[in-house]
């Protein structure tokens, strides 16, 4: 327990130290949450002004008691004239901020042209991530991770395996949910290159708090490099103990569940692991990838995601030190 | 007055708490446990694991361990060769007639080794306790009388009466297996 | 406080009848309240068909012999019904207890085809969502009817011991019958749904 | 099983046998009876060849030799080849259970558990064994073997664990494998040359069994052989059908998913392949290209696809000259000849995790119930399942062994509430020219003979003998179990004509499978059980060969 | 004077003060001893009991609000295991809202509307008892489940499919559903009571025009109930049929829809939140004329906003649902209505500015809470103009942000009205007064341990944390405010654990009350605290709206009821005039009876379906004893 605590607090260490706000509202990567953090501000100061005013006249009107009460006919009438212009000054608020909003809505819904395509689909505790081509070899599988090309539209498709999710990627974006039996669908563009942090918003189970995952925003090119090495296989073992690893993985528990191309485990009950060391977490972006991290989490799942529907599989030290060697080396 | 509801909290509290617990993880030791059932030979019939008595058989009356099992069901393709339990390359499951028994050795060791016509070996592809857990639930949708505690319907195609309220032999007719 | 009597509510009736009377305004709230329930539940009819490729799911549209036999068998007792509100309103204590005989079994009636109505829908309630719905709403109105009917039941024993001549028994009489208009009143917009959306 | 060309019987399919005619037919009685104690489907036709009668069980395989010459037709031989009961659990709903081509003095048997052994026919000894298909991965051998020259040709079923199909051809003499393509993957594995003139893919692109998946996934892609190859001597080419594509929930397959659910024609000596018609690419409902490929007299290639339409192809060039609707369809409009493929209606598009209602033909359309074609009339005798489906598809495991489906489905009746019809079909006028309905769906094969009578048999148990001009009914017998195989005649050494048909059909669906069923499950063998609640159950759970003659 | 020597048909006016009280008191008295106790029907004790279970489950929510705190003060802290936690803020929230907020809004009804419309009982007494047994028992079904480790864990909206049949196992979701069918049905009954009672049994006089504020507010908000709570209680019973019996409702493989729960729920749920805080208005009106020592400013206004808000509430459910995706077009209306409800609450806030801008503030505890509501639900309301917004809703939705939205609207525009409510009645309920001194204390803590609590809530949501988390990893940065907000809690417990102290210490050493220490203007303090069995020892008659004001010394009040049985006054709708004398029922046991058959029924249904057929007789017989005349004299009347 510890241990897994301590192996999570150097997450930031490893991704990128004080990074911040990789998951805020307030400060957008692309123009959707552009736009969302201006009606923010603008909703925000609105409120405190109106805030402020009645305040005031609060405080104004238990200040005013010592000099004396006007009473009578008139003061009634000229009260019930400024509480008149008071509700029509809120009516005035109210629809300029009713069409502010819809400005906004319409701002965020002019998708671009040619978007990237790119499947989610939500499970108990997980994403599964679809990278969608008119040509059915160069889509490809992968989760917890995406990646998109600095400003090209994006449009995510969202669906859901079992219960109700919510994709949210607050610099990017506000959120949408994944319904069972309905589509959904976000479009955003990045304008900032960098990493951005995502997580699901509706509560969805036990491990709610740990599903999330990470968006690399990068330039065009870097991007196209990273498909074309997501559409290949993996590499094949280059040392003994990868290739034991790759053993224990093909004849464990490991092969039902999980897929690496190329190999005869071809299992979608879990993530998409062909190319797992080149993520930079991993179990939904609780930890980071690293050789320890897979084989803390392979060798005691549910101390470290209680419920997640990983099981712990008996393997003896060797068996989980090449096992996670081979996963590493998934490149 | 207070005793009484303290009584009757805790006639609640033992029929509820087994029912209802949830252990997300099982102790490697107890895990190894489970696995240790004793097999007649033949493959049929056998004696469970002490360590399952000694938690009170959690993986025929528990909820959550029923209903997990339910969900290893699809998942490790069972529903490809038994449908939802009426059968299709594999026997009908659901209509209250076994060919190796109904006793949960018996379900377990079928999952873990396979059977001879066509049954595959699970071993090695799940552990023992999830094996332990499938075993629950198949039991649950060929028990003669329904349980409170096995899962209710899936959010699928409506294929039978979910477990919960459809034992094999008593609420339908008998001649339903052909 | 000091107080100085300035009414006098000696002379006033004991038990107002109609909207006079507390009864009245409560059970004009229950049926509030279910009307609610009901219009939710045939709401919720209209939403699920709304969403189907086809309606109804998987069945052929329920057979109308049943439930029409329960319309019209519920719409017939709206005589006798109004009749026992107005002996009661009269006080005239023998032709109401004949009445709620007469209710009484009128009340058993619609059951027996309703029992019937229930294959004729053709669906189980565990098939889909329409089977669910269509079974909640029958389901239900039926329960709403034996309510009203052990209701109806109880009334009649009493009136035939010496509670019955009560001006307030009576006055129970009216909300009762009041209430029956409602059963059947409920049942017409349910009837419409159940059987004329899948013919639509 | 399957018509087998330029083997012993040139079409079982039609007979010129025609003593049996229109008006003696209804006076047929019961000759003799032979009870194969073995219970499940017996789906292969009684084969005749000289003097002897060949009966094959369903799995675990009984070969029966029964002497015609014998009064009561004693049984001359019996080989029962070991079985691997693994097998057992691969056949759910259709009828995969090996199957038996007789040429010259030999015998070729392919056993559903993947071996191909070749049997001396007078005597049963066995001349090789092979095992080309191996049921640990999911292979089996459901058809016939094809015996095309001094090759017998074989291919593998089993799509729906995922294995890759293949079709093999081995040395008649030794049983020594001479070629094996695949039905997906690089173009080097699928025999795709430089002979392979496609009409209906791009000319220049290459290894199309790659490229139309996403990646690796032809690896678990399906696609086997589905019904029989069938060969035309006169081209030197062998068409087959390849089946659907695994897993059955389309989403998990984006792309065309060649060489699936087509129809392939190869060169029968080098397995090189000619051409190729797509026939339901990307197939959403898992039909494959079932359904039977027939070549009629006047050179064409006809095939009544399980997707409800008829196809009229070329065999030269696998050009597709027609095709009309036979069954009650909804999931298409009709299909494009340009490019061969459905107009799909986007109501019945299958989507993960949806349940799409009511899509018409159901997967069942495509069974293995023969059709026959008749010179004599000019019509096509199709044996047909008229029922629609509710799939829901949904995301499927893949597991080494176990099935690879993900999909729910919930077979039930077309609109009309009828499971089947016999459908005579005018191929020249493109309708139909007389149909009979069917309470249930027919599984077995028709027979049409000269004497202008169709011999079909029902799974409730029925042969029944129609007016082949006209459909009229003319006599039925009421058989132990139900039928699942097609009816077959024969002049006996006695000089009349016989009428011989297998009953037993198996589970509860009329397939291979022996398993209980239990109907209160909708989804029971791929729904075809909410299909068939009301079917009673067999008197004899054991098949029995009844043969008629006149009187 | 024994009972058998008053002659029958006496009538009030018949006796002197002096034995005209101790009769009248023999008449509507409730026996000692535990019979008594258990089948009282007077409208004070069960309101009392009412309170206080209430005040019971708000502590008890504290509670576990604080172990959310204490597991949420640390990233990746372990103190509650999810599945744990899961139950714990489910059982808050569930608590909070169906245990203590509505029941705790009813309860002050309960006690305060006969007393305010000037008669003796409310209109179905016997089905106020009946309500409070079903209310104890919906929350002791909860929280044994929750001791049993089987509590609910999905949320107190329960959404479907997390709760439905395949996802929810165990009983845990039914126990949530059918706490729900315990506490509104108790809701309704307590609803159609005090419809009933301010329709027909307001003192003579007492005109439309002439009704107290918080008794308007009451109206409405038992409207609202009536119309609202079917929506709950059908949700809740489609979801144990599906779970239960399997039925479709929310299976979209069957033709059932996953968004028709939240559809049913928010139709509910929204209404529910005004159901809430329209009592609050009401009692933020009552104390402001008090304190400000005349009328409230705009009575009309404020009884058109109570109504207006009242039908708008209706109008705005899909506003929880904006990241759900519906067509745009329904967004937009819903984004107009939402925000359009902000109006009548500004009247409502500008009416009460003008009191107390005309008026002369008198700076007791009660009016110290009020200036509290201001500040804070102002903000409370402000942020909710925020979330009607669908684009900004789709940022701030399920983040910490709605949940301090929520925070001020509830505490700030509803908890802290109720609190100067209590402050300002308890003299009237307990005949004691609570401590000045410490009230202020308690208001202080409050208000300051409240915003301190919930104020950075905004930002963290601004910031990404996500609602319903069972923790955070440390990289996220929500370590620091997380802290402040746990350790700013525990000021903001410290003043509720302040009001109980002070609450349970004056009621027995606090100053002694006297009938109208505020110098209230309506009935309820015309009358002795605590009042007696029979509230007023004549029925007043109301020629205004603030009738102890108008007449300060004499109340003028009519005569003629019975006094050897329990009789009160039945009056016209609209006028208010006399109509009929009412026999008010006497006490029974058979409403608690028939609650114990109805939990019998209820909690068996959740594992059976037959039990709702056999269930059924025990009811059937409790509800036939009720009803079936046992000779007392209110029967024979």
């Amino acid at each position: 327990m510890a241990a897994t605590s301590r192996l999570a607090s150097c997450l930031p260490a490893l991704l990128c130290a004080g990074c911040g706000g990789w998951q805020s509202a307030l400060q957008p990567g692309g123009e959707q949450a552009g736009h969302l953090k201006v009606l923010i501000q603008l909703f925000t100061i609105v409120c405190g002004i109106v805030w402020l005013l009645v305040m005031l006249v609060l405080a104004a009107g238990l200040w005013r008691r010592h000099s004396g009460t006007p009473t009578g006919a008139a003061a009634e009438r000229r009260s019930a004239r400024l509480v008149g212009a008071a509700t029509a000054a809120s009516v005035l608020v109210i629809i300029g901020l009713t069409l502010a909003s819809y400005v906004a809505t319409h701002g965020l819904a002019a998708a671009g042209a040619d978007p990237l395509v790119i499947r989610v689909r939500g499970s108990q505790w997980w994403w599964e991530v679809t990278y969608m081509d008119p040509s059915p070899d160069r889509t490809f599988l992968t989760a917890n991770e995406i990646h998109v090309p600095v400003g090209r539209p994006i449009r995510v498709e969202l669906a859901a395996s079992d219960v109700i999710h919510s994709f949210w990627a607050p610099n990017l974006a506000g959120k949408q949910d994944l319904i069972p039996g309905r589509d959904n669908a976000l479009s955003f563009t990045v304008d900032q290159p960098g990493l951005y942090r995502e997580q699901c918003a509706e509560f969805c189970g036990l491990q709610h708090a740990h599903m999330a995952m990470l968006i690399v925003a990068e330039p065009a090119a870097s991007f196209d490099a990273w498909r074309d090495g997501q559409i290949a296989e993996p590499p094949a073992p280059n040392d003994a103990e990868q290739a034991a690893g790759r053993l224990v993985f093909t004849g464990k528990a490991c092969a039902a569940c999980h897929t690496v191309r190329g190999t005869p485990a071809a299992g979608t009950l879990g993530p998409d692991l062909t190319h797992v060391g080149s993520r930079r977490t991993i179990a939904a972006g609780m930890l980071p990838t690293t050789r320890g991290s897979l084989a803390a989490w392979i060798a005691d799942p549910q101390t470290i995601k209680p419920g997640n529907n990983m099981p712990m599989v008996p393997l003896t030290a060797d068996e989980l030190n090449a096992l996670a060697a081979y996963l590493a080396s998934l490149k | 007055m207070r005793a009484r509801h303290l009584l009757l909290a805790a006639c609640a509290f033992l029929v509820a708490c087994q029912r209802e617990q949830r252990d997300l993880r099982t102790d490697p030791p107890v895990a190894e446990a489970l696995g240790q059932v004793a097999v007649m030979p033949g493959g049929i019939g056998g004696r469970p694991a002490a360590i399952d008595r000694a938690l009170g058989h959690p993986y025929q009356t528990n909820a959550y361990q029923l209903n997990q099992g339910k969900r290893l069901w699809d998942w490790f393709n069972c529903s490809g060769c038994h449908a939802a339990g009426g059968g299709a390359s594999g026997p009908a499951l659901t209509d209250g007639s076994w060919r190796y028994g109904p006793d949960m050795v018996s379900i377990f060791v079928s999952i873990r080794d396979g059977r001879p016509n066509g049954m595959p070996a699970f071993r090695g592809k799940l552990t023992d306790e999830q094996i332990l857990q499938l075993s629950g639930y198949v039991q649950a949708m060929g028990a003669e009388t329904a349980s409170t505690a096995a899962p209710s319907r899936n959010d699928t195609m409506q294929a039978r009466a979910s477990e919960n309220r459809a034992p094999a032999a008593a609420a339908f007719p008998k001649q339903v297996s052909r | 406080m000091r107080q100085r009597i300035a009414g006098d509510l000696r002379d006033l009736p004991l038990h107002g009848l109609g909207t006079a009377s507390l009864t009245w305004w409560g059970t004009l709230a229950f049926m509030l309240l279910e009307g609610t329930g009901f219009a939710l539940l045939i709401a919720i009819y209209l939403y699920l068909a709304s969403l189907a490729p086809e309606w109804p799911l998987a069945a052929p549209p329920p057979d109308l012999l049943p439930g029409t036999l329960v319309t019209l068998i519920l719409l017939a007792s709206l005589v006798p019904n109004y009749l026992i509100s107005r002996w009661a309103e009269r006080q005239e204590l023998g032709k109401v207890r004949i009445g709620m005989v007469v209710m009484s079994l009128l009340g058993v009636a619609p059951l027996i085809p309703r029992i019937f109505e229930f294959p004729a829908l053709h669906i189980s309630w565990d098939s889909n969502a329409y089977g669910s719905i269509a079974w909640t709403l029958l389901g239900l109105h039926t329960t709403h009817i034996l309510t009203d009917l052990a209701d109806t039941l109880v009334l009649g024993v009493l009136m035939f011991t010496r509670h019955g001549s009560s001006k307030r028994r009576l006055g129970d009489v009216q909300d009762n019958a009041m209430y029956w208009n409602f059963v059947v009143l409920t049942w017409l917009p349910i009837y419409a749904c159940l059987y004329g959306v899948p013919r639509l | 099983m399957g018509p087998q060309l330029a083997t012993a019987q040139p079409d079982p399919g039609f007979s010129r046998l025609d003593e049996i005619t229109v008006e003696n037919a209804g006076r047929l009685v019961p000759a003799w009876s032979f009870r194969t104690g073995t219970p499940g489907a017996h789906a292969t036709a009684p084969l005749i060849a000289g003097d002897t009668l060949f009966v094959l069980t369903p799995f675990p395989h009984t070969l029966f030799a029964l002497d015609l010459t014998r009064p009561g037709a004693a049984v001359k031989w019996r080989y029962m080849p070991p079985p691997d009961r693994t097998a057992d659990g691969l056949t759910c709903c259709d009828a995969a259970t090996g199957g038996l081509a007789a040429s010259g003095d030999r015998l070729y048997l392919n056993t559903l558990d993947g071996h191909t052994i070749s049997l001396d026919a007078a005597g049963g000894q066995v001349v090789w064994d092979a095992r080309p298909a191996h049921p640990q991965t999911g292979e089996t051998l459901a058809a016939a073997p094809l015996v095309a020259g001094n090759r017998i040709i074989i291919g593998s079923a089993g799509d729906d664990a995922g294995p890759r199909g293949w079709l093999a051809a081995l040395d008649a003499a030794t049983g020594r494998q001479d070629w094996k393509v695949f039905d997906t993957g690089p173009d080097a594995e699928v025999g795709i040359g430089e002979g392979f003139r496609p009409l209906y893919d791009p000319p220049q692109a290459r290894d199309r069994g790659v490229s139309t998946w996403p990646p690796a996934a032809w690896q678990q892609g399906g696609g086997g052989l589905s019904g029989a190859p069938v060969a035309d001597p006169a081209l030197g080419l062998v068409f087959y059908q390849t089946g659907h594509p695994a897993p059955w929930n389309p989403d998990q397959r984006p792309g065309e998913n060649r060489w699936t659910s087509g129809i392939f024609a190869r060169d029968a000596a080098s397995g090189a392949a000619r051409w190729f018609d797509p026939i339901n690419p990307h197939d959403l409902y898992a039909m494959g290209a079932s359904g039977g490929l027939l070549p009629t007299p006047d050179g064409r290639l006809v095939h009544p696809d399980a997707n409800g339409f008829l196809y009229v192809l070329d065999p030269a060039t696998g050009k597709m000259l027609s095709a009309t609707r036979f069954l009650p369809v909804n999931a298409a409009r009709g299909i494009d000849l340009a490019s061969a493929v459905p107009i799909r209606e986007d109501r019945y598009v299958t989507v993960q995790d949806r349940t799409v209602r009511d899509i018409c033909p159901a997967w069942p359309a495509g069974s293995n119930a023969q059709a026959a074609y008749s010179p004599a009339t000019g019509l096509l005798y199709i044996p047909a399942a008229t029922l629609c489906m509710d799939m829901a598809a949904r995301s499927a495991s893949y597991i080494a062994g176990t099935p690879f489906g993900g999909a729910d489905v919930r077979v039930k009746p077309a609109p009309g509430g009828e499971e089947g019809a016999l459908i005579a079909w005018d191929i020249a006028a493109g309708r139909a020219a007389w149909t009979v309905p069917e309470r249930f769906p027919l599984r077995g094969g028709a027979l049409a003979t000269a004497g202008s009578v169709v011999f079909y048999g029902t799974l409730d148990g029925l042969l029944k003998a129609v007016d082949a001009r006209t459909g009229r009914g003319l006599w039925q017998f009421q058989a132990t179990a139900g039928i699942v195989g097609r009816p077959a005649t024969f002049r006996a050494p006695d000089g009349h004509q016989y009428v011989a048909v297998l009953a037993g059909a198996g589970g509860l669906t009329g397939t291979a499978s022996a398993k209980e069923i239990d109907v209160r499950d909708a989804t029971a063998a791929r729904g075809f059980a909410n299909a068939l609640r009301t079917l009673p159950p067999p008197q004899d759970r054991s098949g029995t060969l009844f043969v008629f003659r006149l009187p | 004077m024994s009972p058998d020597s008053l002659p029958p048909d006496i009538r009030d006016t018949d006796l002197a003060p002096d034995v005209l009280e101790p009769e009248l008191e023999r008449t509507w008295r409730t026996p000692r001893g535990l019979i008594g106790a258990l089948s009282t029907v007077d409208h004070k004790i069960i309101g009392r009991r009412y309170l206080v279970t209430a005040f019971i489950f708000l502590a008890m929510g504290g509670v576990l609000a604080m172990l959310m705190r204490l597991q949420l003060a640390r990233p990746e802290n372990r103190v509650l295991p999810p599945d744990l936690y899961d139950q714990v803020f489910t059982m808050h929230g569930a608590n909070m809202m169906f245990l203590f907020a509505v029941p705790v809004m009813e309860a002050v009804a309960v006690y305060l509307v006969p007393l305010m419309v000037g008669t003796r009982n409310v209109a179905f007494p016997r089905l106020n008892a009946f309500s409070y047994w079903m209310y104890l028992a919906g929350g002791f079904t909860l929280w044994t489940a929750f001791a049993l480790d089987m509590g609910p864990d999905v949320g107190w909206f329960a959404y479907v499919p997390l709760s439905g049949p395949e996802y929810g196992s165990g009983k845990r979701a039914d126990i949530w559903a059918q706490m729900i069918t315990f506490t509104e049905v108790s809701a309704m009954a307590v609803a159609v009571e005090i419809v009933v009672t301010v329709l027909k049994q307001r003192a003579p006089g007492m005109s439309l025009d002439r009704i107290p504020l918080f008794v308007w507010s009451m109206l409405v908000t038992s409207f609202l109930i009536i119309m609202a709570m079917p929506a709950i209680m059908v949700a809740s019973t489609s979801l144990i049929l599906d779970r239960l019996v399997g039925t479709h409702f929310f299976n979209p493989a069957e033709g059932g829809d996953v968004l028709l729960w939240q559809h049913l729920f928010w139709f509910f749920g929204h209404p529910e939140v005004y159901i809430v805080f329209l009592p609050a208005v009401g009692m933020v009106s009552t104390i402001i004329a008090t304190f400000t020592r005349r009328p409230t400013f705009g009575y009309l206004a404020l009884v058109m906003a109570l109504i207006a808000t009242g039908i708008l509430a209706f109008g705005l459910w899909v506003h929880h649902m904006f990241a759900t995706g519906l067509p745009r077009l329904g967004e937009s209306f819903f984004t107009a209505s939402s925000m359009s409800i902000a109006i009548p609450a500004g009247v409502q806030i500008f009416c009460w500015l003008a009191t107390l801008w005309l008026g002369r503030p008198v700076y007791r505890t009660p009016l110290l809470f009020v200036l509290a509501f201001f500040v804070t639900f102002v903000i409370g309301g402000l942020t909710g103009v925020m979330v009607a917004s669908v684009p900004l809703d789709t940022q701030v939705h399920d983040t910490y942000f709605v949940v301090a939205h929520f925070h001020y609207v509830l505490i700030g525009g509803a908890v802290f009205p109720l609190l100067g409510a209590i402050y300002y009645w308890y003299p009237k309920i307990v005949g004691r007064m609570m401590s000045e001194r410490l009230g202020r204390w308690v208001v202080g803590l409050l208000a300051i341990g409240f915003n301190l609590t919930f104020f950075p809530m905004h930002l963290l949501g601004l910031h990404g944390m996500t609602r319903r988390v069972y923790t955070y990893q440390v990289e996220m940065g929500w370590g620091g405010l997380n802290l402040f907000v746990s350790l700013s809690a525990v000021l903001l417990a410290c003043g509720f654990a302040l009001f109980f102290f002070d609450a349970i210490r004056s009621s027995w050493i606090g100053e002694p009350a006297g009938d109208d220490p505020w110098g209230g203007p309506t009935l309820e303090w015309s009358t002795t605290s605590p009042p007696p069995p029979y509230n007023f020892r004549h029925i007043p008659i109301v020629r205004s709206g603030q009738p102890l004001w108008d007449d300060t010394e004499t109340l003028t009040v009519a005569a003629g009821l019975r006094v050897d049985r329990r009789e009160l006054v039945v009056s016209s709708v609209a006028e208010a005039l006399p109509e009929a004398r009412e026999a008010s029922p006497a006490n029974s046991i058979w409403p608690l009876w028939a609650a114990i058959a109805s939990t019998v029924m209820l909690i068996s249904s959740i594992f059976s379906p037959w039990a709702v057929v056999w269930g059924a007789v025990p009811i059937a017989v409790a509800l036939i004893g009720w009803f079936w005349p046992k000779g007392t004299p209110e029967d024979e009347a």
